[in-house]
């Protein structure tokens, strides 16, 4: 749960149960939203379309990937719309020239930290990043790639995972601890030598904690974590338990 | 056990009585600088020949906090004749002992008619090298405690925001949020549990005030923080302090016990129903943690990542409750404008920038070590007068102020008054207080890649653009400190600035394109040289292009 | 968790919740007044590394199990924060310190020459566990720039010849001894 | 009208990409019309000439046979196209950037070879330390990414170029295809 959430809940918990109902615009639409929304729920319920990566429904948020800024008017700052709620009367812009020449720079930076080589990549066809690097408009990278030294491990008797297509949206991070509660992943070290890791960074088999539930590979927006013996075309990610899950943390909200 | 006033005042009697008793006061300085020059082993010598002599009654030998003049380390200051000895050695204790009362020892001399001291304006510092810091009755004797009892029984916590609001403090530890508002809407949260937090993870490379006071007066900070815990309503509180900091550690460790043992901590104080606790957290080398949000984190015995604001840690902190983080110095100077009232404080300083600040002088420069000036003072001051200039006779290139998130600032703003406002006009800013004076020798390209190198290395890698914004800045700047850079190379870091500076999610991130930044602006010519001719005008960059394929 | 100090895993066996062993009581000390709380982890990890000098898996499945936290939280921890070390250190350390004050008064050739002289770079330890280098980032003791700590000892105002013969009689002393 | 002349290359890659051009069909042919591909391993020219319209460069720099062969074309050509992901990202070829340029010679001529293995030293291109994108050694006007580019996109691209555009190819291809 993100402070926000939590900080709304208790909120609302210590105040009147009442939400107040927002208008505001959105890319120059009216729109109206309950104010415990974020700019970017209410964008989606509106069919306007903002990049995400870190973000999935169902899972806290992270506010960590940065694609999703967006500017409100007459504020210089740009804000991430996914832990951003709305506030009555603002105007923002989603689609400006400034924030699209940033949103593709950030994915160009996420392009140069591993080696992406979508063309012999499980995940190619079904990826996120790759689409995103279409939805955006980025035909190349203009930055140096950092082109690291980095393993496979490919220890679990049905999964594996390699760190070459990792993005660090820490998704499995997040559903192994929020939902399937084993809290097998998590990150270690810091900065650009982050990695995730199993336990205490041993080889995923050798888990003690993972209880192979798979939810992990599920969300994975990226060819990072993948099904073994999968073909390409075959690696699709199957998210509908989390709409279901989030129904059930909702119940645990009320 | 709780303490009245008198026990309080007695306190004080007892301990300037048992001053007034000693003829001679030697006062060694026993903080981190001096300890370095062995300045325990001169404690011993000394303590050695008093008592070698008999003249335990007539002689005080104590060890105190910083004097300042780190450079002239060990420092010694004897009392009452107001006589400071610099570069004291262990051999020096007997000559010295035998001089008190008659001529000093010129050769030790060191005057305290120097501008280092003379210029400066000490409300933070006020106890520090008089003091002995592990002991609470030199505190009291200085009218330490004596705000906490104000606050406490003649105060409302309203009366004492109001106080520290017309006093015009604002933080010291970087932003310079004004504390009065900060403590308003800790105050003004409702909840039954709030924190008060005491950021000691002093960070900054080149930045070490808030370890001088706390090893040179931490009762001052718990002093601070038990008028703040009073004022927004929390009863318990937390110091977070680098684990690279042991002898701070040891003595706030000290002086907490001492302060819960008399009662100026704990429950009931000063027979109010006011409580206040503060524990000790260790931090454990993460720049980062210095971001509220990741201190907290810390605090709560997780990954110190930032995560997004708002919520603020004033409404939702430390395990979800209402949170005030101040830095040392900020509330090191909370007990002074208690005791003297916020129009004295504001009578100090700047229009916007209330008060002194204390800055750690260090780098190129003839006297480095601890200042505390009135904010206002001229930049020029405090290099050339205070700081005696450039030694060996070198020409002033720079100042790096703020550290990793501030800025250099060139010769042509010598003559700027040293305040928030001056310092941001100037693409720096007041930052905790560290000042790098740099001379010809410095190549600014290699400056802004060591900065560069620690925000790379101190990202907590949660947000792309900090994570891998930071690194890829640093390649390119090692790609001009090597000659292997190409001049679009130059517009990549302009734009990476730019990028990282607006998308990074936390202060950390914000700020880390600013050393780069600022010598870009103010000193392009040397990157250019370093990319067109592949030289380093400074001669510090080991130039090395790269092979050409021809 | 192979060669891990001998001694330690050897109290693991013998379950370190009861082991006698001073370095194990010092750290269920510091579990105990924190009553077992899952956000004492970063203290409990101060207490390992105080104990043993470094933090191994050993001792971090046990800190993990103590304070009900996950394994792979206990690890993220340990790596995240620069001071934890999950490597033994050698018999002797030297900081350097990497502030600005200590970077600009030359720190950088200083561990330069100890790397020619000892093939070390910070972060080691010589191939006979003699001497490990480490460096800081700011000692707070700009004033004595650049400064260096041997063995808990603060030294300022070196140059890189001091050092390297500093470090050197550590070598050979040992050797002879 | 002059026909548009046309040189297409191919550096450090599979051909792959040339493929997605014939695979332009019964198209490639209405085209001659108004192109004239002037050099390319379809052709045969033993010097790539000057004054070229288009070049479509495939592959990724790794030689320095490449990196010389790239600096001319970019000379000699008014617009240059890098042609499919090894130009645009490296792609393939750069997987052996992780390793040092001995190891994967090692690896590929003595490790892996059957019998008489032995690195090639002797009228072979010397590799350079890493495989780069073409547009970090010189200017890339159009970037088409895809492993190979679909015949479409290479279709629309001609035809865009051949009306004087440059197009834009967003959507139109991605990495990896």
């Amino acid at each position: 749960m993100t402070a926000a959430d939590a900080f709304s809940r208790k909120k609302s918990n210590t105040e009147a149960r009442s939400v107040r109902i927002l208008t505001f615009k959105i890319d120059d639409r009216d729109v109206s939203a309950r104010e415990d929304e974020t700019i970017l729920a209410v964008a989606r319920q509106n069919n306007i379309y903002i990049p995400t990566l870190c973000h999935l429904d169902g899972l806290s948020e992270r506010g960590a990937c940065r694609l999703c800024i967006v500017e409100i008017k007459g504020s210089p700052k740009l804000v991430p719309a996914c832990v951003t709620r709305g506030r009555e009367g603002i105007e923002v812009i989603t689609n400006s020239e400034r924030i699209a020449d940033y949103r593709r720079k950030i994915l160009e930076l996420i392009f140069t930290e591993r080696n992406h080589v979508c063309s012999v990549c499980v995940s190619n066809g079904h990826c996120e990043l790759q689409q995103l690097a279409v939805n955006l408009g980025m035909t190349h990278v203009h930055y140096d790639y950092l082109y690291p030294r980095l393993a496979i491990d490919a220890s679990h008797e049905r999964f594996s995972l390699d760190h070459d297509r990792c993005v660090l949206c820490l998704r499995c991070v997040r559903v192994c601890d929020e939902i399937e509660g084993a809290h097998t992943w998590d990150v270690m070290k810091r900065g650009i030598n982050s990695r995730v890791i199993t336990d205490l960074n041993q080889p995923w088999g050798s888990s003690s904690t993972c209880t192979g539930c798979g939810k992990c590979v599920q969300v994975c927006p990226t060819g990072a974590l993948s099904e073994k013996g999968k073909s390409v075309a075959e690696m699709v990610k199957r998210r509908q338990f989390l709409p279901y899950l989030q129904l059930m943390r909702g119940v645990d909200r009320e | 056990m709780t303490l009245s006033l008198e026990e309080l005042q007695q306190i004080a009697r007892i301990e300037k009585d048992r001053r007034e008793g000693f003829q001679h006061r030697i006062k060694i300085c026993v903080a981190a600088g001096c300890l370095s020059c062995q300045s325990a082993t001169l404690k011993e010598a000394m303590e050695k020949e008093v008592s070698r002599r008999g003249m335990e009654n007539w002689v005080d030998v104590k060890g105190v906090g910083c004097l300042g003049l780190c450079t002239a380390g060990p420092l010694v200051f004897v009392e009452p004749d107001g006589i400071l000895y610099q570069g004291v050695k262990v051999s020096d204790a007997g000559p010295i002992i035998e001089s008190l009362g008659a001529e000093p020892i010129d050769a030790l001399h060191c005057s305290t008619d120097l501008p280092f001291f003379a210029r400066q304006h000490k409300v933070v510092l006020e106890n520090c090298g008089r003091i002995d810091p592990e002991r609470i009755e030199d505190y009291i004797a200085e009218g330490g405690y004596y705000a906490l009892y104000q606050a406490l029984r003649n105060m409302t916590p309203r009366e004492v925001i109001q106080e520290i609001t017309r006093g015009g403090l604002r933080g010291r530890g970087g932003a310079g949020y004004p504390t009065g508002l900060k403590w308003t809407t800790v105050a003004k949260a409702v909840n039954a549990t709030k924190y008060v937090i005491c950021n000691a993870d002093e960070g900054d490379p080149g930045a070490f005030m808030d370890r001088s006071v706390l090893e040179s007066d931490p009762h001052r900070v718990l002093e601070g923080m038990a008028i703040a815990a009073y004022a927004v309503g929390a009863a318990q509180g937390f110091i977070y302090v680098r684990a690279e900091y042991p002898l701070a550690v040891k003595r706030l460790r000290t002086a907490i016990a001492h302060a819960e043992r008399l009662g100026v901590l704990g429950n009931g104080i000063f027979n109010t129903r006011f409580r206040f606790d503060v524990r000790v957290r260790l931090g454990a080398g993460a720049f980062v943690c210095g971001e509220e949000t990741a201190l907290m984190a810390s605090i709560e015995g997780r990954l110190g990542k930032p995560r997004p604001r708002p919520p603020y840690p004033a409404e939702y902190g430390l395990w979800g409750c209402p949170t005030l983080i101040n830095n040392v110095e900020t509330f090191a100077n909370v007990a002074p404008i208690i005791r003297n009232g916020g129009a004295w404080f504001a009578g100090i300083g700047t229009e916007t920038s209330k008060g002194t600040k204390v800055f750690a002088l260090a780098g190129r420069v003839n006297h480095t070590g601890l200042i505390e000036v009135p904010m206002g003072t001229m930049l020029r001051d405090i290099v050339f007068e205070i700081g005696g200039g450039i030694p060996r006779g070198g020409r002033f290139k720079a100042v790096q102020t703020g550290g990793p998130s501030g800025g250099c600032i060139p010769e042509q703003y010598l003559d700027m008054p040293v305040d928030y406002e001056s310092l941001a006009e100037a693409g720096s800013i007041m930052g905790s207080g560290g000042m790098i004076i740099m001379d010809e020798s410095s190549c600014m390209v290699d400056v802004a890649k060591f900065f560069m190198e620690f925000c790379m290395s101190e990202s907590c890698g949660k947000c792309v653009p900090c994570r891998v914004g930071t690194t890829q800045l640093y390649h390119l700047l090692c790609k001009i400190t090597s000659g292997a850079a190409q001049p679009s190379d130059l517009d990549k870091i302009e734009e990476l600035c730019d990028l990282v500076k607006n998308t990074a999610l936390c202060g950390l991130g914000q700020t880390a394109p600013n050393p780069v930044m600022s010598t870009l602006h103010y000193f392009r010519d040397e990157y250019t040289a370093h990319i067109e001719d592949k030289v380093c005008p400074a001669k510090a960059c080991k130039m090395q292009p790269a092979k050409e394929v021809v | 968790m192979t060669q891990t100090a001998a001694d330690a895993s050897q109290s693991v066996q013998t379950n370190p919740k009861q082991s006698q062993d001073r370095r194990w009581r010092s750290v269920n000390r510091t579990i105990r007044l924190n009553g077992n709380q899952p956000d004492a982890l970063i203290e409990t990890l101060h207490a390992v590394q105080e104990s043993f000098g470094y933090i191994d898996l050993d001792a971090m499945q046990y800190v993990a199990r103590e304070l009900t936290v996950p394994l792979s939280r206990v690890y993220a921890v340990a790596t995240f924060y620069h001071y934890f070390t999950l490597k033994p250190p050698g018999d002797h350390t030297c900081v350097v310190c990497m502030g600005t004050a200590c970077y600009i008064g030359g720190s950088t050739a200083i561990l330069d020459s100890i790397h020619e002289g000892f093939g070390i770079s910070p972060g080691e330890t010589t191939p006979d566990g003699k001497v490990s280098l480490l460096t800081a980032r700011c000692l707070g003791s700009c004033g004595l720039a650049p400064a260096a700590v041997f063995d808990g000892e603060v030294a300022g105002k070196l140059d890189a010849a001091t050092v390297v013969e500093k470090i050197a009689r550590w070598a050979d002393h040992d050797s002879e001894s | 009208m002059s026909k548009m002349r046309i040189a297409t290359t191919w550096l450090d890659g599979c051909s792959g990409c040339h493929m997605s051009l014939l695979d332009l069909d019964d198209r490639l042919a209405d085209m001659a019309q108004q192109i004239e591909i002037v050099y390319g391993p379809l052709v045969d020219a033993l010097e790539f000439p000057e004054a070229v319209d288009v070049a479509l460069v495939e592959g990724a720099v790794s030689s320095d046979a490449d990196v010389k062969k790239v600096r001319l074309i970019r000379e000699r050509s008014k617009i240059l196209v890098s042609f499919g992901d090894c130009a645009v990202t490296s792609n393939v070829p750069a997987m052996r950037n992780e390793f040092r340029v001995q190891e994967v010679l090692q690896r590929g001529y003595e490790e892996n070879v059957s019998c008489h293995g032995q690195i090639p030293g002797v009228g072979v291109p010397a590799l350079m330390p890493q495989v780069r994108p073409v547009h970090e050694y010189v200017e890339v006007d159009v970037f088409l990414p895809g492993c190979p580019p679909p015949a479409d996109a290479i279709f629309f691209l001609l035809s865009e170029l051949l009306q004087g555009r440059i197009p834009d190819l967003t959507g139109k291809s991605r990495f990896g295809a």
